[in-house]
């Protein structure tokens, strides 16, 4: 195939397994769940103001499944799958294949175990085979979340007979097959995988869940070094480039053989995490202290090149709708921080180190040193600590011992209450701040299941938001964006929650 | 007639003639003060405050008021390059220092007591050596956290095994030499022969070795700060400065890595050059 | 006196056991300090406290220390090296398919060092403190002065980014080759071997700009030993009763005093190999270069003990290997070895 | 004369370049030579003797250069031939062979390449009677294992073998004029003779022309027909063998003669003027010994790994040795190289600890306490020792202050800088060396001056027993006279015992009262030095005494003095 057809793609991060399901597999693998495997069900995809093809977290649309519907009084969805779909192999795709797949995911552990949970897909007695083409999955309890968690890359449905070839007593689930040899059906086969050096995909030609992709062979090169990156879309030896910084972005958009597709992150917040463990910072006061002291405008300027959404300066104090991630209503006023400090019984300040992700230096770097500057402004001493990428995990989410710290947390699920849920309730993994109150705990346990359409549900919300912005054991800098920058003939990009890159809509002119 | 004893030679007076041997002692050891010279005094006469930010000027090249532009954090580049000296050459010297004691006593005492000692000190030096140095150093500062003394050890845990070499070497050379006996003889205790006698002759060697490694210090600290592991920000070194700076090269701000890269290239090129000057100057031989 | 430095080759042989414990037990309680904990990591974004402790089980990690000591040693005997954490990969497989990159590298580097070093260290030997003597000296201390990734950055910059002269700097092959059959993985290598001259090409043209980062700094040692034992060979008595005795110049100069420079040259190539190869870290980094060190990095920042291990102790076995080859060969080389000892 | 002389040499002058401008090394030096004729170029180191024999082939240090004067050789002016023409010389029409022939044969060639090479450098041989000329060669220079030598490496050859090889080397091409400089200086004196006599027999037979460079009048008296005398880069006197002896004319010429230890010289005719010791008396001789050394053996394990602790081979070095020393007097020990004389000597000051055996010091057993804890023992200071190397006993970093002083501080009671400063100023008067140079550093001294600050050193605590380990074979013949004189002197004067150990007879005998010989760490005679001299009875010593070249320094002109 020529070079019209391939689609030459450089990625900073390395792919370590083409089995999202499996133990240790990294976030620039699920890509490979997205590409190479269907699910029953997806997101749409929807044009957004500036252009850019984003999901649509409102609707769902049909991938493996042609339609489905709820029964059992809305206690069961019932999935009608393809008959014409297949597998690589050339098997049909049937029910017992999505049941053994779900199976597996709720069975292994770990990441897939969790995000299915999320959905209320816990047992796998939830999974029933009605026919060869007929899927049922039973709920527990109606939730809003199911559907859509089916839509997520977790549950993609895996060639079962081929699988189980390669299962053993140790290993049912055919981890170690799978790791290194996909089995699915998705619009893109492996065709080749050069762990730490790249990845070629190649297109699927009977794929039927949806229109045919346009490239014929995608290469993803991982290229380490961003300013590498940079110099060969420059170039023009690539045609897209992932994870470049804003500033490059920002840059590269004037660039007439270049276009940048931007859009911000649903669900996510770059945001200053306060440790309610540390003394000072149990005291709310101290809080907004500090949330008054962060130079945010520098910040957005500097760490993120104005690619984003500010969350600060909300003219109303209390918030007038669910939007999320919203502003906050904070600015930064150094002489109201120090009065607020005083108040609250630190006149002289304190020293406290501000610990930020080695991984992620881009943006938590400058952003530490700017708030490290304005805290000296008011007596707090903020030395930074850079954590690596491997240990920030263990330190700030699992042990949770980091007084002040850069956090970026995203939902895949586009709800505040899902985000409050992960982010705000004691004991949850990415509340890193130790914060514990029993109204937010009541409030999202209420909200998590119920209809976005119920009113209780926006009452909650706000009041929910106004609880984070009040008491803020975080403190909101900005809505971050995903940038791609592509070669100006390059079209189809999708700025999906996962962040993943989907291939399949991509074509070239 | 007590009074005509004659004088030895000042000090001054070597280093001037040292410094006259041939063109490039007398730059290097030029550069050599120029350093120390900045290193001592940057802090009085820098003309900003090396860490503090001012966006609305960032990323500026150079101008009148800024010799060395901004950085995008809008600090001044030069302030932080003339700052950043005083740091470099802090863990220069003490991760030398650090492992120029150990090493040269471990080495030294391997050479001079043979045996069991000597068998289990290169051992140990073999040890060290067998792993890659560079990621040895990777490794301690990963596990001990990224704060400047750590940077310190690393960088003079991967030095040791040079002096043990370096040390090895000379002493044993110099135990066999006739001054040792004569030492023994005048009533010196063994360890005093080692340290008192027989160290100050291998020093001219160990000298060159010292100078080398400051520079090979410097280059490591940078290393580790391009892979991140280095001094923690906002300090100011050379390595975190051109490591930043590295990412600006593509989109132009060819400021912020040529002037530390320079500065820091300069250095490291000083002291690899001082050291057969400096080595000249400790020779005894070498005096008139 | 063959029987004698057969026992003397024999002996360095084993004297590298004890140096391998020692690399293991010191890569073992290195990578168990490593912060972090890889039960939590390997068990991946939204583990549970549950699921934590069921991977920790599964690792071992919770056994106590010696008995994960024993373990590992002999996992490590049995030529299993444990799974990466990061990369998913066996280390084995991982290191299998990374170290001939990183050899090609090394070893094309140390090539392009040598042959520019040893004319310089000679030509500043003929005419000590002349001024050819000087810049030879500037040259090759600049070179050492250099942080690799600078110099990697600055000739990526100007040759690839500005002049358009070098292949992107994408790692061992452009996209439009394909790697050749793996023999011996070296690519070069093994393009030629199956008479592939275009990917051949695009192998060596990829390697040119890394290999010449590296050979910058391994100039200076190089260049350094060959001027100062070429002189003190040239001025040996040897050489002098050689030139008493009409033997020409260049046969002095290249037969006698060369000769008997190689042997310590022969060393400082073995030191300057050994630091290549861990200086291949950062210039693996700067091109993207799929290699051994690259790996390290990662496994290092990621707290990925087993590929840490795996890496420290092949490492460490390439490069006892490597001094026991260059011992040998001196010992063979060497007349006088395995004889006054 | 009718025919042309082989080499002549007309108002040489050399220059060298250095740190302290130029310096005219040699000046004015002119002579010739003729076919078969063996010339001596004799003096002190450092007179220029090297320089000009180096300036013949053009071999000068690049800082070095012919400043004025001419160089024929065969009518052919050297010191104006190109590259090329000296090319052609060198080897073929003049050959070299230098002091240490260990070094100057290239270490990592076998000796059958070094010989291959010169063959077929200058066309000697082509490569079906290569072999055949290397062994013609070999032979000829009384190599008669041939295959053996050729196939070895220099370093696993004898040094007398390696000087044969030299000369092999330099007959190869049948050069026409042999240039040795210092050919025997640290073989031993056997092989010296046996080598001796090989060049001079090739120089009788052959026609060469040989110019022999040394400092050793006893050995140019005894080979050569010629005598040219230089002193700082000048030639001071030029005569044929006939007249020599009896005819020097020149102060220094008869300084040198006089200082040569010779068969009958006692130690006060050493120098010209009468030294001070004459007027002191000997010390009386003490009945009981001072030191009794008992069955003292030592042996040396060859170096083993510890992984292969298996095999030790031990080395004997001193075997089972007897002797007593009586206070006041001198015990020469003498022995050829390696024969145990050294670590003798190390033993007996504590510095190495014997095998077996016992050291009674004043009845004292002094074995009983190891070499280590000995530093501290009060009988420390009793023994004392003067080394070797005048030059490497002295840390090169130490002022003669603090090298002299060192002792006092360590051992003696030398608290106050008073006190120190006059021990320091008394004891280098005692040793004649001037009092401003107590500042300067080792390398800042002469050879003898530096064998002063080693004797000041030594005797600074006024030891009872003083060893001597060849104190003067590093130096030049007349230094080691005066050397040799003072210390007669500090014997007298202070009443010390020594042992006095050398390799050379004569130096012995004119010093030591009883004299041992060791060979092969055997003490093989002892007894009063005139009886073994004047009656040796073991082999060993007739075939020392025999291998000493003797000069007959008792001609008429010297009577005079
Ligand atoms: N390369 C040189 N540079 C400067 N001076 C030199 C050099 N070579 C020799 N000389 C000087 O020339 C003088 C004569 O030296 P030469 O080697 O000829 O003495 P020698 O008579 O051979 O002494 P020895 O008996 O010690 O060999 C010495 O004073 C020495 O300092
Ligand atoms: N430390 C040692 N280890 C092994 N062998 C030794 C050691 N010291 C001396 N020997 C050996 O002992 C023998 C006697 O050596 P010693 O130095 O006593 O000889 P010497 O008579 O002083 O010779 P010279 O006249 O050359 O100084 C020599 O063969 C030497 O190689
Ligand atoms: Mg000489
Ligand atoms: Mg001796």
């Amino acid at each position: 195939d020529t070079r019209q057809e391939t689609l030459i793609v450089l990625s900073g991060a390395s792919i370590n397994s083409l089995d999202i399901h499996r133990t240790g597999t990294n976030r620039p693998s699920y890509q490979v769940a997205v590409n190479m495997y269907d699910r029953l069900v997806s997101f749409g995809i929807k044009e957004s103001a500036n252009g850019s093809l984003k999901y649509d977290s409102s609707t769902i649309k049909p991938e493996l499944a042609e339609s489905w519907e709820l029964v059992d009084d809305g206690m069961s969805y019932l999935f009608h799958i393809r008959k014409d779909a297949t597998f690589w192999d050339g098997s049909p795709v049937t029910a017992d294949d999505v049941k053994w797949s779900f199976d597996r995911a709720i069975s292994l552990g770990g990441f897939p175990t969790v995000q299915m949970k999320a959905g209320g897909l816990t047992s796998p007695e939830q999974f029933v085979v009605v026919d060869k083409h007929t899927f049922k999955v039973k709920m527990f309890k109606p939730s809003k979340l199911t559907l859509p968690d089916l839509a997520v890359p977790i549950p993609m449905v895996i060639n079962s007979t081929l699988a189980k070839k390669h299962a053993t007593k140790d290993d049912p689930w055919a981890t170690e097959y799978l790791h290194k040899t996909p089995a699915g059906g998705g619009a893109y086969m492996l065709e080749r995988w050069v762990p730490g050096q790249q990845l070629v995909y190649k297109r699927f030609d009977d794929w039927k869940s949806g229109d045919l992709p346009k490239m014929k062979r995608v290469i993803v090169r991982e290229v380490p070094s961003s300013a590498t990156r940079r110099a060969l879309i420059e170039r023009g030896d690539a045609d897209v480039a992932l994870g470049l910084p804003s500033k490059d972005v920002k840059e590269l958009m004037s660039y007439p053989s270049l276009k940048v597709s931007s859009s911000t992150i649903d669900n996510t917040i770059h945001a200053l995490g306060l440790n309610m463990n540390f003394e000072p910072f149990s005291k709310t006061k101290v809080r907004q202290a500090i949330a008054y002291a962060i130079p945010y405008q520098e910040i957005f300027d500097v760490a993120a090149y104005g690619m984003g959404k500010p969350m600060w300066g909300r003219d109303t104090e209390k918030a007038t709708s669910i939007l999320w991630p919203q502003p906050f209503p904070y600015n930064t006023n150094l002489e109201k921080a120090k009065s607020l400090l005083a108040e609250a019984g630190y006149p002289n300040g304190f020293e406290v180190p501000i610990s930020i992700n080695l991984g992620f230096s881009q943006w938590t770097e400058p952003t530490a040193l700017l708030i490290q500057e304005n805290l000296k402004a008011i007596g707090i001493s903020a030395p930074v600590n850079k954590i690596p990428g491997a240990s920030w995990r263990t330190k700030a989410l699992v042990e949770k011992g980091l007084e002040l710290h850069l956090k970026n947390f995203g939902g895949w699920l586009n709800y505040p209450d899902y985000y409050f849920f992960w982010a705000y309730i004691k004991g949850h993994l990415f509340n890193s701040m130790n914060y514990d109150n029993p109204e937010i705990k009541s409030l999202v346990d209420s909200s998590l299941h119920m209809e976005v359409t119920d009113s209780q549900y926006d009452t909650n919300v706000k009041r929910l938001i106004d609880i984070a912005t009040d008491e803020v054991p975080m403190i909101p800098l900005w809505q971050p964006s995903l940038d791609v920058v592509m070669k100006s003939n390059v079209s189809g990009y999708v700025n999906w929650f996962h962040r993943q890159l989907d291939i399949r809509a991509f074509s070239k002119e | 007639m007590n009074n005509t004893f004659e004088t030895q030679e000042s000090f001054a007076q070597r280093l001037w003639f040292t410094a006259n041997q041939n063109i490039l002692s007398l730059v290097s050891l030029a550069l050599f003060g120029l350093y120390i010279l900045i290193g001592l005094t940057s802090p009085y006469w820098i003309p900003f405050d090396p860490l503090e930010t001012n966006t609305s000027i960032a990323l500026q090249g150079p101008n009148s008021q800024h010799w060395f532009g901004t950085d995008h954090l809008g600090r001044d580049v030069f302030s932080r390059v003339m700052i950043a000296t005083r740091l470099d050459l802090g863990i220069a010297v003490s991760a030398v220092a650090i492992s120029f004691i150990i090493g040269t006593a471990l080495g030294s005492i391997a050479a001079y007591y043979g045996g069991w000692y000597e068998r289990l000190i290169g051992r140990l030096a073999d040890i060290v050596l067998a792993f890659p140095l560079f990621v040895l150093a990777m490794g301690i500062v990963a596990v001990l956290g990224n704060s400047l003394i750590n940077v310190i050890y690393a960088t003079a845990i991967i030095n040791i095994p040079f002096y043990i070499r370096i040390a090895r070497a000379e002493v044993s050379l110099q135990r066999d030499r006739q001054y040792v006996q004569a030492a023994l003889l005048s009533g010196n205790s063994h360890l005093r022969t080692l340290f008192f006698h027989i160290l100050p002759n291998c020093l001219p060697n160990l000298v060159v070795q010292i100078s080398i490694n400051m520079g090979w210090a410097i280059l490591n600290a940078a290393g580790l700060s391009f892979i991140g592991l280095g001094v923690r920000p906002p300090a100011a070194e050379w390595g975190i400065l051109v490591a930043e700076g590295a990412d600006y090269i593509i989109s132009g701000q060819w400021w912020l890595v040529l002037f530390p890269g320079f500065f820091l290239m300069l250095a490291v090129f000083t002291f690899n050059l001082v050291g057969d000057t400096l080595r000249d100057l400790v020779d005894p031989q070498k005096r008139k | 006196m063959l029987y004698d430095k057969g026992l003397l080759i024999l002996k360095r042989v084993m004297l590298a056991i004890p140096t391998f414990f020692g690399v293991m037990v010191i890569s073992f309680c290195l990578t168990r300090t490593l912060p972090g904990d890889p039960a939590v990591y390997f068990a991946g974004v939204l583990a549970d406290e549950a699921s934590i402790q069921q991977v920790r089980e599964q690792l071992g990690l919770d056994r106590s220390l010696p008995y994960q000591f024993l373990a590992y040693c002999q996992n490590i005997l049995q030529g299993d090296f444990g799974r990466s954490l990061s990369t998913g990969q066996d280390v084995l497989d991982e290191i299998r398919t990374r170290l001939p990159a990183s050899l090609e590298l090394t070893l094309l580097g140390l090539f392009f060092a040598l042959i520019t070093a040893i004319p310089l260290g000679i030509i500043a030997a003929l005419k000590p403190n002349s001024w050819v003597d000087h810049v030879c000296r500037i040259l090759v201390t600049c070179g050492a002065s250099t942080p690799i990734f600078f110099s990697g950055l600055f000739l990526m910059f100007v040759f690839y980014y500005l002049l358009g002269w070098a292949p992107s700097p994408i790692g061992r092959l452009d996209f439009i080759y394909l790697e050749p059959l793996h023999i011996t993985g070296f690519y070069t290598i093994d393009a030629l071997l199956v008479g592939d001259l275009e990917t051949f090409k695009a192998a060596f043209s990829q390697l040119i700009l890394p290999s010449t980062t590296l050979a910058l700094c391994a100039l200076a040692p190089i260049a350094r030993m060959t001027r100062s034992s070429m002189l003190t060979s040239l001025e040996s008595e040897y050489v002098k009763a050689a030139k008493a005795n009409g033997i020409p110049a260049k046969k002095r100069v290249y037969l006698y005093a060369l000769q008997n420079a190689s042997l310590p040259l022969l060393t400082v190539i073995g030191l300057v190999f050994g630091f290549l190869l861990g200086g291949n870290v950062l210039v693996e980094k700067v091109y993207s270069w799929p290699g051994v060190g690259s790996f390290a990095i990662e496994a290092l920042i990621a707290s990925d003990y087993a590929a840490v291990q795996g890496f420290v102790l092949i490492m460490a076995i390439l490069f006892v290997s490597l001094n026991l080859l260059i011992d040998i060969f001196y010992t063979l080389l060497d007349p006088r070895m395995g004889r006054n000892e | 004369m009718d025919k042309q002389p082989l080499l002549s040499i007309k108002n040489l002058a050399i220059d060298f370049e250095t740190r302290r401008g130029t310096v005219r090394a040699v000046r004015d030096v002119s002579f010739h030579l003729n076919r078969g004729e063996v010339l001596a170029l004799v003096g002190e180191s450092g007179s220029g003797k090297s320089v000009t024999a180096y300036s013949i082939l053009n071999l000068l240090d690049k800082n070095g250069r012919l400043a004025e004067g001419e160089i024929f050789y065969n009518g052919m002016s050297l010191h104006n031939a190109n590259k090329k023409q000296l090319e052609e010389v060198r080897g073929r029409e003049i050959a070299m062979i230098f002091q240490n022939p260990m070094s100057t044969l290239n270490p990592i060639r076998k000796v059958g390449q070094h010989l291959r090479d010169m063959l077929k450098t200058h066309g000697y041989a082509n490569w079906s009677n290569l072999e055949a000329e290397i062994e013609k060669l070999l032979h000829q220079v009384e190599i008669f294992d041939v295959d053996r030598v050729k196939n070895a490496y220099p370093f696993e050859l004898s040094g007398g073998m390696c000087q044969r090889v030299m000369i092999a080397l330099a007959l190869a091409c049948r050069s026409q004029l042999l240039i040795a400089d210092e050919p025997t200086t640290g073989l031993d004196v056997t092989t010296q003779k046996s080598i001796m006599d090989l060049v001079h027999n090739l120089a009788k037979e052959g026609d060469l022309a040989v110019i022999l460079i040394t400092h050793d009048l006893g050995l140019a008296a005894k080979y050569c027909d010629k005598f040219v005398v230089m002193e700082k880069g000048l030639v001071v006197e030029q005569n044929p063998r006939s007249h020599f002896f009896a005819d020097a004319a020149h102060p220094y010429t008869q300084k040198l003669l006089l200082a040569t230890p010779s068969k009958d010289a006692s130690l006060s005719e050493l120098t010209s003027h009468s030294p001070d010791y004459l007027h002191l008396p000997e010390p009386s001789k003490a009945t009981t010994p001072l030191l009794q050394v008992k069955g003292l053996r030592k042996t040396y394990g060859k170096q083993t790994n510890f992984l292969f602790s298996s095999a030790t081979e031990e080395f004997v070095a001193v075997e089972d040795s007897h002797f007593e020393i009586y206070s006041g007097e001198c015990v020469g020990l003498v022995g050829g190289s390696g024969s145990g004389k050294s670590t003798t000597s190390r033993m007996l000051s504590r510095l190495e600890d014997p095998t077996s055996g016992r050291i009674l010091f004043e009845g004292t057993d002094i074995t009983a306490i190891s070499s280590k804890d000995f530093i501290r023992h009060p009988l420390r200071k009793d023994i004392q020792m003067v080394f070797q190397d005048p030059t490497g006993s002295l840390n090169p970093r130490h002022s003669v202050f603090d090298l002299i002083s060192e002792p006092l501080l360590r051992l003696g009671a030398y608290r106050s800088k008073e006190d120190l400063n006059s021990k320091v100023e008394e004891l280098t008067r005692q040793v004649g060396l001037p009092s401003e140079f107590i500042y300067r550093l080792p390398h800042q001294l002469s050879g003898g001056q530096k064998a002063r600050v080693g004797i000041a050193r030594a005797i600074a605590l006024q030891p009872k027993l003083l060893i001597l380990d060849e104190p003067t074979s590093a130096l030049d013949v007349s230094v080691q006279a005066t050397v040799l004189q003072l210390l007669e002197t500090l014997r007298r004067e202070l009443g010390l015992s020594y042992l006095f150990i050398s390799h050379d007879l004569y130096v012995v005998k004119m010093l030591s009262h009883r004299l041992l010989v060791m060979q092969e760490g055997k003490i093989v005679e002892q007894g009063m030095t005139k009886e073994v001299m004047s009656n040796p009875q073991h082999p060993y010593t007739q075939g020392l005494m025999a291998a000493i070249p003797v000069i007959e320094k008792k001609s008429p002109a010297l009577a005079e003095l």
